[in-house]
């Protein structure tokens, strides 16, 4: 039968991965869904953002030329000593004097008049010796996340030029806080859901499909899971380890994966008794097949209607971890923290509206997304 | 004569992944008062798209233009409450699919009294009555015993009959029904059609009425319109083109028939399946706490054999255990009884080794629709096999399933699709590809013809057929058609209510039906027929 | 069915069993014990929810009593009459069978800091757990499931896309800054003050009259219930609308409009059983959770005590009579309620069954 | 052979009391104030008791008001003690024993009398009853009580313990009713919400958990004649309202539900206090002077760490604090730096020592650094406006150079041995937190693995306890008081030292315990002084704790309807006791819908 017109199965461009035409069919729905695929854009664009989180807010430059050579205090180590300086412990690249030895060779002058050397140091001569004028690029925000400002001021302080979204109580600035808050939580809920929910699926998934013993059994063991107190367990856990973000991690993981395996296992006691997996099974498909080709994309609804809950959830838990004080180390840029500040400084709105506006830019992005993929997946969602 | 459903220009199309299908191409025709149209045509020809336009059940993605008109009331574009206030009480539905067309949570007491309570205030034991009137009017054993049933426990059929009961309940002015009696058995099709007869007699009953048997067609219609590709070609009185056929279409449309007689078995062929003394009863369970009551007696103590390259037809009336006897032989439900293939008791198997075996042996179920997951494109259900199953590695699993699509009729284009946006025809010529492809030893078909059109049928069977040389395959052959089952069928088995109630080769039992029961069936069958010859004649 | 419920009862004992095992080892290895606690309670510290509500200003005012706490010296017999009151000086295993005897007698002792029965305790702060929790859970199933239908109806449309808009910044807002905002804005001094600060009633509430009292309570939890409710609208009526969107397009519905059925029963009656079989099968858990209704954070910016204090309370003050009465009652509730649960997927959708599947 | 036996209406630890025998009321009262009127007031949490005598249970805001003591104590005076239920004391020169001659008036809020058998009750009930450190605490030091008739008591002390404080301790025993216990079948190691009965100016009126308390003047309170009574027990009524959330507190406040407030928060202070009431008079904001002796609070070094056992890296790490930056953008600029540990007092040493102190400090000999004899008393540092001072900086480093640790070409501190310098601060308040981090950042800026741990309150209560104490710093703090006691040994004495509580760094120094033994045995405030000096100079030289902050001020603001005596006392704020309301004010105010 040569005539038989078969459909290209059509070749991706990238040529890095081939799409079959269904998901081709589902990314085009996706992207179709506008709200969705702006909100993903969205959404990607601001956390790799916060991935260089260093090189948009830091206290150290980015780049410097000092004495003819470039160091970049971002990645590595410097003594104030490299640039001429007394001191042996790290440069306090904030402080005008180092800002000033760098700029003017290391000139010891600095450390009795800064302003007066750096502006000889335009000149290209200072103190009539003809000097190496080095310079530095600073990020955009000269802040990191724990970096004190010396504001002369009591904090926490309104947005002005310097901070944009002002101060925190702790003097520190609120949106170098947010960036790397932002990455914080967003690298932590996306390993803990997806952890989890990986977990939780295929343990609701096992239960439901298979039912009798096992599912009876596991059922019993999720209880008495459920029944553990998690406050106890991090405290334990905090004690015996410290506080770190790994065993935070580990510990959300820990608790967190039973959250859809109630939803997966009613879904799939329902969908067992259907005649397309019936089906499924006349042909031989394997049972794990079954549970995730035929099964799971259509006992999904939940699933995928949770997951930005989910994902929102576990940034809450972590908010009300830290808001209990069994959170993250204490500096630690979160956004729990921030909420906590919001409500114990009134008199600051700014950082009640950051922790507001940080939460629902999140959630929002995270529910169109979710919204579009469950449409993408939606076989008779039409798309105008 | 007034027409009671007047259709204008009707021109519907989905919207499928951006794509525009155009599914009905400038439809017109119109429905007197007490009248019957039928309407016939290829599968996948726009039947059942023009009919549920008519008071606009189409799913979101289809836009309808044109104009329907209802005793002289526009349908289209109307707001919902005009809509709601014709469809189940003027106007009635009977689905394509009655498998998937009853909400299988609610009991059918329930399905039936909600119209009853909607447009006639009915309800407790006057509408229990009416319910149970309705039921036995459409041949349904002891209703009472079934009121409680949801529909997962009725058989096709069954269902299909309920569904008949709830679009007569309101004693409708224009019935629109697709396909009615598919599952139907030829005895409960004589009744049922008798049925609609008379309330076409009795109340001026007008119908819209969707088939692909010609036979019925004569019997009952007093119009007819040929569609084909979304156009009618062809309409005029019944007699007119029957006779006188004046579009290739409708002339190959009325010559087509399933034909000729299966090839002899091989002497030597060995047994691939033999089942002894199978039983399923299904436990009849009441109350939160299931204790069982009672059961269900599928099937009581059936046994018979299949040979390779050979066809056992199944056939008896509608709930008498032909599914139900068919899955339990694939041990795709439990039952008691020795199943053996190919020597093995299948029983014994673990379910990894059980699924090995699985390659070898197919099923088409009664309910293409519900056996296809929705979420996958029919590519992929097609290939699904050839993924588990190694058939041919040197070609790629696109082109076997073009290649299938192609010989069961379908469009290879179509193969991205999803299950939902092909008509009741195509879905069951899916099923039965995805059966096919992987060239197994023995395939259960459990009525794989009931939607198909004329032409269609004679291209399957005769697909089927030339599988089966090529291959030696075994068929287990459930239909209702017996035409079909006697183009195909070595060997018959007739059942009733549980019970094999005859068996043996098939001219034999065509020829020389034992007990009256066969005999009723195959009158009945031939008596359509003979009446339409009689139509034929007298016209 | 009968055999699996009973098999589903039986077991209840060996989870119970085995939830407090679990629970007894874990305090095990806590560090710090009720013994600390007393310890800091001695030496006048110990609040737990400072860290929370904010650092005190609170002004001492025990009484000043301050040689009688000047005395706060650490001798050992202190320490050990501590631990035989708490019962510290038995080796784990007789304390533990001890407490599952008691338990099995419904005994469940006394607070390690104050005179009184857990259950009392319990049964004390009932009445705040059960407004938050009641009234959290109505509305939030009054307007997300009609609300979540609406949308699955108008998908797609302006008001879908308000609608989402509105639930998702009210999931966004923390709920106790969302408190604190209602609570300044609407019952302190600077604003509006319509609402009352804290509490479930007035002080004079036993005189009101039938309507009075009734109007009075509802005039007390507005705020804390709006600020408990906010976010809970977003999953269930998000939830609503995708489930009904799995549905609304299958055959039976177009079956059910055929017949010339009202939207609203189409929606209700047909498509609302086939959608919702989590929400329905876990209506169950939310209806008794109703009566174990905890927000720790509302309950304190409110003044209200309710379980949540008590259970975070005792949690952190490790007064394990509360943790282990509370875990062991609640335990047996959860555990039935999951047998009711799972009776209600069958109730559901009578397709569904335990049984492992043989073919 | 006979003893001069003292009798006399007060008692003064050191020097003498300073009101006579007949004198009227103290001077720092309005005997004239109106009566009337209600003090309203809030406090945190809640209450599920009116028994403050036990661990179990949350007493009640001034649920031990109601009880009365034998003597009571003044305003304006510290150490001394005025006659309350007793009339007098009498007492050996030797201090063996001392006889309370109770004023047969007294009665208790039920009509009863208050008897001296009540007072034996009171104190076997104690014994009994109470918590386990005070029982042990007392048994070592009385030996009986005894009635000896109904209305003389008399405690009789141990033969071998240092007599210093005893009578005044003592004398602040309780006054519990026995007829009322036995009858009542009350016990003191419960929690219940029935008030002991007590014998004192306010009753309780009513009470509503979770909400308020109110304590109603009782019209027949036997003593409100008595001179220590006068001008004080002003208000009818004292209403104490309880709120969870300080936000909640303070909106109260704003809306006139209670009308007296002291504010202990800093942040609250400095911001809070600009709303329409504050601006338009009807609340007044005020500080009033507080002469209490500053408690002294600070970060604390665990003296046992290895690391921290050499001066100078104490010295080093302190340079890291920079209270001026704290002060000025974490607390508002509200506080003092503490230097001393008799801040603010006549006590805290000044200068290179000279006079009576150079002397008794040269009396030590080697027991002390001779650099203290010659160099002035360690103040705190002083840091630029900068967070890290680069001056202290500097010379932190050279310290720690000095001592051995050098900092690597990684920045990082090391030892000889090459091991880094770790370092853990520990707390369990959020606070502390906040203003501790900079700090800490500061000693990672120093080249150390400093890192703060935060932890629930019951753990940290467990690692302080723990021996040997499982922190490298803490914030903690030292008592100190302006009379001598026993106090000091449990707090800086060398033989404790591990094991005390109130030691957290475990300073043990036989210096500071030679100048300990003579500083409790002080006769005269003049003696006390050289020797509190003394101490406190070689403590400050130790430098095992960093002195923070502190505050000299009362945060006070409250509805214009209160009003105080014109020479406040240095040592009590007496918004409870000596304030009065003025009816006219309050009028106005009520009518000007300020309350609620
Ligand atoms: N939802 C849909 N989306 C896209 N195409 C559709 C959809 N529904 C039907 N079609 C297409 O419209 C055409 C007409 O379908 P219709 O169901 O009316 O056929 P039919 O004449 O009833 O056929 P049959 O006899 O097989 O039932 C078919 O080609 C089908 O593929
Ligand atoms: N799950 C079930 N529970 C209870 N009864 C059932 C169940 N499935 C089928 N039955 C009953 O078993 C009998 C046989 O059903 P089966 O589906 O095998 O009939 P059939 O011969 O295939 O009929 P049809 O031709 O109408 O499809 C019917 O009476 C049906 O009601
Ligand atoms: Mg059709
Ligand atoms: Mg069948």
């Amino acid at each position: 039968m040569t005539d038989v017109i078969v459909p290209p199965k059509p070749k991706d461009k990238s040529g890095f991965f081939t799409l079959s035409p269904l998901n081709k069919r589902r990314w085009r729905n996706f992207r179709r869904n506008r709200r969705a695929f702006w909100s993903l854009i969205i959404f990607t664009v601001l956390f790799t953002l916060s991935l260089f989180a260093e090189f948009l807010a830091n206290d150290k430059p980015i780049l410097v030329r000092y004495d003819g050579g470039f160091y970049m205090p971002v990645f590595n180590f410097y003594p104030e000593t490299a640039f001429g300086g007394d001191i042996r412990t790290e440069a306090i690249y904030r402080d005008i004097e180092v800002q000033c030895l760098i700029i003017a060779q290391g000139t010891i002058d600095c450390y009795d008049d800064p302003e007066g050397i750096i502006e000889q140091a335009e000149t290209g001569v200072v103190n009539g010796t003809e000097i190496n004028k080095g310079w530095m690029i600073w990020p955009p925000i000269r802040y990191r996340y724990d970096t004190q400002t010396n504001l002369g001021r009591p904090s926490p302080t309104p947005p002005d030029s310097e901070h944009w979204l002002g101060t925190d109580s702790a003097a520190r600035d609120v949106l170098a806080r947010v960036i790397y808050g932002v990455r914080l939580s967003i690298i932590f809920t996306l390993i803990v859901t997806t952890l989890s929910s990986i977990v939780g699926i295929i343990a609701g998934a096992l239960q439901g499909y298979f039912g009798g013993v096992l599912d009876i059994t596991f059922q019993r063991f999720l209880e008495i899971w459920g029944n553990t107190p998690q406050l106890y367990v991090i405290i334990i856990m905090f004690a015996l380890f410290g506080r770190s973000f790994g065993l935070l991690l580990f510990l959300m993981v820990l608790f967190g994966w039973p959250a859809l395996t109630g939803l997966v296992r009613a879904e799939f006691l329902r969908a067992r008794n259907l005649e397309y997996v019936r089906a499924a099974k006349a042909l031989g498909v394997s049972d794990w097949t079954i549970m995730f080709r035929h099964m799971l994309p259509n006992a999904m609804v939940a699933t995928l209607t949770m997951l930005p809950f989910i994902v929102t959830g576990v940034i809450s838990t972590l908010a009300i971890l830290d808001y209990l004080g069994f959170g993250l180390p204490a500096s630690a840029p979160s956004l729990g923290e921030l909420t906590l500040q919001a409500q114990r400084n009134l008199q600051a709105p700014w950082l009640g509206f950051t922790a507001f506006f940080t939460f629902a830019i999140m959630l929002s992005l995270l529910v169109f997304i979710f919204e579009g993929v469950r449409d993408a997946f939606d076989p008779r969602k039409i798309f105008k | 004569m007034t027409s009671v459903l007047d259709i204008r220009d009707l021109n519907v199309s989905f919207q499928q992944d951006g794509k525009i299908i155009q599914a009905v191409k400038g439809v017109s025709f119109s429905v007197g008062k007490g009248e019957t149209v039928a309407l016939v045509g290829e599968s996948g020809s726009g039947k059942s798209v023009t009919a549920l336009s008519t008071v606009q059940l189409l799913g979101s993605n289809a836009s309808v233009a044109g104009s329907v008109k209802y005793n002289d009331e526009e349908l289209i574009n109307v707001p919902e409450k005009t809509l709601r206030r014709v469809r189940g009480n003027d106007i009635s539905f009977i689905f394509q699919e009655p498998m998937t067309s009853l909400n299988p949570l609610h009991r059918l007491e329930k399905q039936l009294g909600e119209s009853l309570a909607l447009h006639q205030g009915l309800t407790g034991q006057p509408a229990r009555d009416r319910i149970l009137e309705l039921l036995t009017k459409v041949g349904i054993r002891d209703p009472e015993t079934r009121l409680d049933a949801y529909p997962h426990q009725l058989s096709g059929g069954q269902r299909q009959r309920v569904m008949i009961a709830m679009a007569l309940a309101n004693g409708p002015e224009l019935l629109i029904a697709d396909e009615p009696t598919t599952a139907l058995d030829v005895t409960i099709q004589a009744q049922i059609l008798e049925l609609l007869a008379d309330l076409k007699a009795a109340e001026g009953m007008s119908m819209l009425f969707i088939t692909h048997d010609l036979g019925i067609v004569r019997k009952i219609a007093d119009r007819v319109c040929v569609m084909k590709d979304g156009e009618i070609v062809e309409t005029g009185p019944v007699a007119e083109i029957f006779d006188n056929p004046q579009h290739p279409y409708t002339q190959l449309l009325l010559s087509a028939e399933a034909k000729g007689r299966p090839d002899p078995v091989p002497e030597q062929a060995e047994k691939i399946i033999e089942v002894d003394n199978l039983r399923i009863w299904f436990p009849i369970q009441a109350g939160i706490l299931k204790r069982t009551v009672g059961h269900v007696k599928a099937v009581n103590e059936a046994s018979f054999s299949v040979r390779s390259g050979e066809t056992l037809g199944v056939v008896g009336e509608s709930g008498s255990g032909k599914t139900t006897l068919a899955l339990a032989v694939l041990r795709l439900i439990q039952s008691q009884g020795l199943i053996t293939y190919e020597g093995k008791d299948l029983r014994a198997l673990s379910n990894g080794q059980m699924r090995s075996l699985r390659r070898d042996m197919q099923i088409v179920f009664q309910d293409p629709y519900g056996s296809l997951s929705p979420r996958m494109t029919i590519a992929q259900i097609i290939a699904e096999g050839l993924a588990i199953h190694v058939v041919d590695k040197t070609r790629n699993d696109r082109e076997l399933v073009a290649e299938i699509m192609v010989e069961v009729g379908l469009d290879p284009t179509t193969m991205d699709r999803y299950p939902h946006e092909f008509s009741g025809g195509q879905r069951q010529r899916i099923a039965i590809a995805r059966a096919m492809i992987l060239k197994p030893k023995l395939i259960v078909l459990d009525e794989p013809t009931s939607a198909l059109d004329m032409t269609v049928q004679a291209q399957i069977v005769d697909l089927l057929r030339d599988l089966q040389k090529k291959y030696q395959l075994a068929y287990l052959f459930i239909s209702h058609d017996l035409k079909v089952v006697r183009a195909l069928s070595h060997k018959v088995m007739v059942m009733k209510q549980g019970d094999i109630v005859e068996a043996g080769l098939a001219d034999q039992i065509f020829d020389d039906p034992q007990t009256e029961y066969t005999r009723t069936l195959i009158r009945a069958a031939f008596d359509i027929t003979a009446d339409d010859n009689q139509v034929s004649s007298t016209a | 069915m009968g055999a699996y419920i009973i098999r589903r009862l039986l077991l209840v004992i060996p989870t119970l069993f085995g939830i407090m095992v679990i629970n007894f080892a874990l305090i095990q290895f806590v560090p710090g014990g009720p013994i600390d606690q007393a310890i800091a309670r001695a030496q006048g510290s110990g609040d737990v929810f400072e860290g929370i509500s904010g650092p005190g200003s609170n002004v001492q005012l025990e009484g000043g009593d301050e040689t009688y706490i000047g005395a706060r010296g650490l001798p050992p017999e202190f320490i050990e009459q501590l631990e035989r009151e708490y019962g510290f000086d038995k080796p784990p295993l007789e304390r533990f069978l001890n407490m599952m005897w008691n338990y099995v007698r419904f005994d469940f002792g006394d607070s390690y800091f104050q005179s009184r029965g857990v259950m009392e305790l319990v049964w004390e702060k009932m009445p705040v757990s059960i407004t938050l929790g009641f009234w959290s859970v109505f509305l939030a199933y009054m307007i997300s499931i009609p609300l979540g239908i609406r949308k699955a109806v108008k998908d797609g449309s302006p008001f879908d896309t308000w609608t989402s808009g509105a639930i998702i910044v009210g999931y966004a807002i923390p709920g106790f800054l969302f408190a604190i905002l209602l609570l300044v804005l609407f019952a302190g001094g600077s604003y509006f003050q319509i609402f009352p600060l804290r509490g479930l009633t007035s002080e004079n509430w036993s005189d009101l009259s039938f309507f009075g009292k009734i109007t009075d309570y509802l005039w007390h939890i507005t705020l804390p219930v709006i600020a408990t409710t906010i976010s809970g609208f977003a999953t269930l009526t998000l939830l609503t609308k995708n489930s009904f969107l799995d549905e609304i397009n299958k055959q039976y519905v177009i079956t059910a409009k055929a017949k010339g059925l009202e939207e609203r029963a189409v929606l209700y009656g047909h498509v609302f059983r086939n959608a919702m079989l989590i929400v329905i099968a876990g209506f169950p858990a939310v209806f008794i959770g109703v009566f174990f209704g905890q927000s720790l954070i509302i309950e304190l910016i409110f003044s209200l005590d309710g379980l949540g204090r008590l259970m975070f309370e005792s949690v952190v003050q490790r007064d394990y009579p509360i943790v282990f009465g509370t875990l062991f009652v609640f335990g047996i509730i959860g555990l039935m309620v999951n047998i009711i649960s799972d009776l209600m997927y069958v109730v559901v959708d009578p397709r569904i069954d335990f049984e492992r599947r043989q073919t | 052979a006979e003893e001069k036996i003292i009798k006399s209406h007060a008692y003064a630890i050191l020097g003498e009391p300073k009101y006579a025998a007949d004198f009227e009321h103290f001077d720092y009262v309005n005997p004239d104030a109106p009566k009337g009127g209600e003090m309203s007031t809030w406090t945190q949490g809640t209450f599920d008791s009116f028994n403050p005598y036990s661990l179990k249970g949350r007493a009640g805001a001034l649920s031990s008001a109601s009880i009365e003591r034998l003597m009571m104590s003044p305003a304006d005076e510290s150490g001394v003690r005025y006659g309350l239920l007793a009339e007098s004391l009498e007492y050996p020169e030797s201090r063996d024993w001392v006889i309370f001659n109770m004023r047969p008036e007294a009665r208790f809020s039920d009509g009863t009398p208050v008897t001296a058998d009540d007072i034996v009750f009171s104190h076997e009930l104690l014994m009994e009853q109470a918590l386990p450190s005070y029982r042990e605490a007392i048994s070592k030091l009385v030996q009986k009580v005894e009635a000896i008739d109904t209305h003389r008591v008399k405690f009789t002390f141990m033969p071998d313990v240092p007599r210093d404080g005893l009578i005044s301790q003592v004398s602040t025993n309780p006054a519990f009713s026995r007829k009322w216990f036995e009858e009542n079948n009350m016990r003191l190691d419960e929690s219940r919400l029935v008030q002991n009965l007590g014998s004192g100016p306010y009753v309780l009126d009513t009470f509503n958990v979770n909400r308020n308390i109110v304590y109603r003047r009782n019209p027949d309170y036997w003593g409100k004649d008595l001179p220590v009574n006068r001008g004080r027990h002003n208000f009818d009524k004292i209403r104490i309202e309880y709120f969870t959330d300080n936000n909640a507190a303070l909106e109260a406040f704003k809306g006139g539900v209670y009308a007296f407030r002291l504010e202990q928060s800093a942040l609250t202070w400095a911001t809070q206090y600009d709303f329409p009431a504050v601006q338009n008079g009807r609340v007044i904001k005020e500080e009033i002077a507080d002469g209490n002796l500053p408690i002294s609070e600070g970060f604390v070094f665990n003296l046992n760490r290895e690391n921290l056992k050499d001066p100078r890296v104490r010295e080093a790490i302190s340079l890291m604090y920079n209270f001026e930056w704290t002060n000025e953008s974490l607390q508002f600029g509200l506080y003092s730096q503490r230097h001393s540990f008799w801040e603010n007092t006549d006590f805290a040493a000044t200068g290179i020592p000279e006079g009576a102190e150079l002397a008794f400090l040269r009396s030590l000999g080697d027991l002390i650094d001779p650099a203290i004899l010659t160099e002035p008393a360690v103040m705190a540092h002083t840091s630029g406006a900068r967070q890290l001072d680069r001056r202290n900086l500097r010379r932190a480093t050279q310290l720690l150079q000095d001592s051995g640790w050098e900092i690597g070409d990684d920045g990082k501190l090391r030892n000889g041995d090459g091991q880094a310098f770790n370092l853990e601060f520990l707390t369990d308040d959020p606070e502390i937190e906040r203003l501790a981090s900079g700090f800490v950042d500061n000693l990672n800026g120093l080249g150390m693995n400093a890192r703060l741990t935060r932890v629930d309150p019951t753990q940290y209560t467990n690692r302080t306890r723990a021996r040997p104490r499982e922190y490298d710093m803490i914030f903690d703090q030292y008592g100190t008081s302006l009379v001598p006691g026993l106090g000091y040994q449990q707090q800086y004495g060398s033989e404790d030292a591990y094991v005390s509580n109130f030691n957290p760094a475990g300073f043990a120094d036989p210096g500071a315990d030679a100048i300990i033994e003579k500083l409790i045995a002080s006769k005269t405030p003049e003696e006390f002084a050289v020797t509190t000096k003394a101490l406190d100079r070689v403590m400050r030289a130790e430098r095992f704790i960093i002195p923070t902050w502190y505050k000299s001020n009362h945060w006070v603001a409250y509805y214009d309807q209160y009003e105080y005596p014109e020479n406040m006392p240095p040592y009590a704020l007496g918004y409870l006791d000596f304030w009065w309301y003025n009816a006219d004010k309050g009028q106005a105010l009520t009518d000007a819908g300020a309350f609620q």
